[in-house]
């Protein structure tokens, strides 16, 4: 298996959609790539017992969660014919409607990148020490409960 | 030895860190933890140990890190 | 099932990645979605008896694929509980290394959009009339085959 | 009634389309395409009457739009 280091997942607040471009538009140039899959996590409005939720504060156990993300992405990356692979998930606030998650595959055949796209959207919720508190309207907030 | 808290386990503590020392293993700093914090006790939770994470036992040293995690909701 | 006209998913050229990402930020005013699908197909340079694939020229027998694509819709719409669900496809040339393809399906909770994302790419790449002729690099071209 | 040709049809046939009047059904009709066009009849295509693929013999009117396919590969 090849050797990578962990690479930061983590930014601040919302991923924007010209980042989301700006990822795609590198791409261009690997014109082995046949198909990207891509996955995006925004944050919904719920309403929580008669309050709405107006953003999710994320913090994370930041050294451990590269280290876990690092194994998960090694794994993929064996399992899957991958040409690349990139994850990006908000510290801070994140308000409803915008962008928390990213996660983007690419691969010569289409399969692959969907398969490991889905695989790796679960195993991130799964496994990542991440948490999410919905801030709702009054400024209380509760803890979010994946699943 | 450092002590981490996360998530709703911050509000609970009223700290993200603790330094705890001499706590012989896991089940020692439980005990200690949930006498000090009544509400942990009754709190799911998962222990890391240098980021490690263990369901059983364990012997700890000061040098070890221990991280306790609620359930993750990252995503 | 809610009456939908046939909506026009062909686009001249390449589809652009400030294209896809105005099509992202127009969901943050959809606050009920939690999680976006998204597959791009892109061009590949394959090499073709030592020539290699510049550009893929599409044609299609448009009136007969918008009509199809329009069934799909509907048929996809009923299966999932999707937000927003929205199919680009390339006519005329695209070169390699270029988007081609854009699916982008919205939902409350992953599994929809996912689900649907990956149903609609089959779909399209099995039942449009649309054809690709893969020009190489000496001016020749070839027919794309699926799968 | 009008023959609609796509992909590589269209460079066999040369043209995206005929005119021709009473075919009473498409088995008359392909056989005198193949016999036009021998090619043809060695490939592989679909036929839509009207925009609604076909698979066995049918009625034809000169009204109808007949469209020859090869197999799809868009995407």
């Amino acid at each position: 298996m090849k050797e990578r280091t962990p690479k930061n997942i983590f930014v601040q607040g919302a991923i924007s959609s010209a980042f989301i471009a700006d990822s795609i538009q590198k791409h261009s140039t690997k014109t082995d790539i046949g198909g990207h899959s891509i996955f995006l996590g925004q944050v919904r409005a719920d309403e929580i017992e008669g309050k709405k939720v107006v953003a999710i504060e994320y913090t994370a156990y930041e050294e451990m969660a590269l280290q876990k993300m690092h194994e998960i992405r090694e794994t993929v990356f064996a399992e899957y014919p991958l040409t690349c692979m990139h994850v990006y998930h908000s510290l801070g606030k994140v308000a409803a409607g915008e962008i928390c998650l990213f996660v983007f595959t690419s691969s010569a055949h289409r399969k692959a990148a969907t398969e490991a796209c889905s695989v790796l959207v679960e195993r991130i919720k799964a496994e990542l020490p991440v948490w999410g508190a919905e801030i709702l309207e009054d400024e209380t907030h509760q803890w979010k409960v994946n699943q | 030895m450092k002590i981490l808290f996360f998530g709703q386990l911050v509000e609970m503590i009223g700290a993200k860190e603790l330094l705890i020392e001499d706590m012989t293993d896991i089940d020692t700093l439980k005990a200690f933890l949930h006498q000090q914090f009544p509400l942990l006790a009754q709190s799911k939770y998962i222990i890391a140990v240098d980021q490690e994470m263990i369901s059983d036992n364990r012997k700890l040293e000061n040098h070890n890190i221990v991280a306790l995690m609620p359930p993750f909701s990252g995503g």
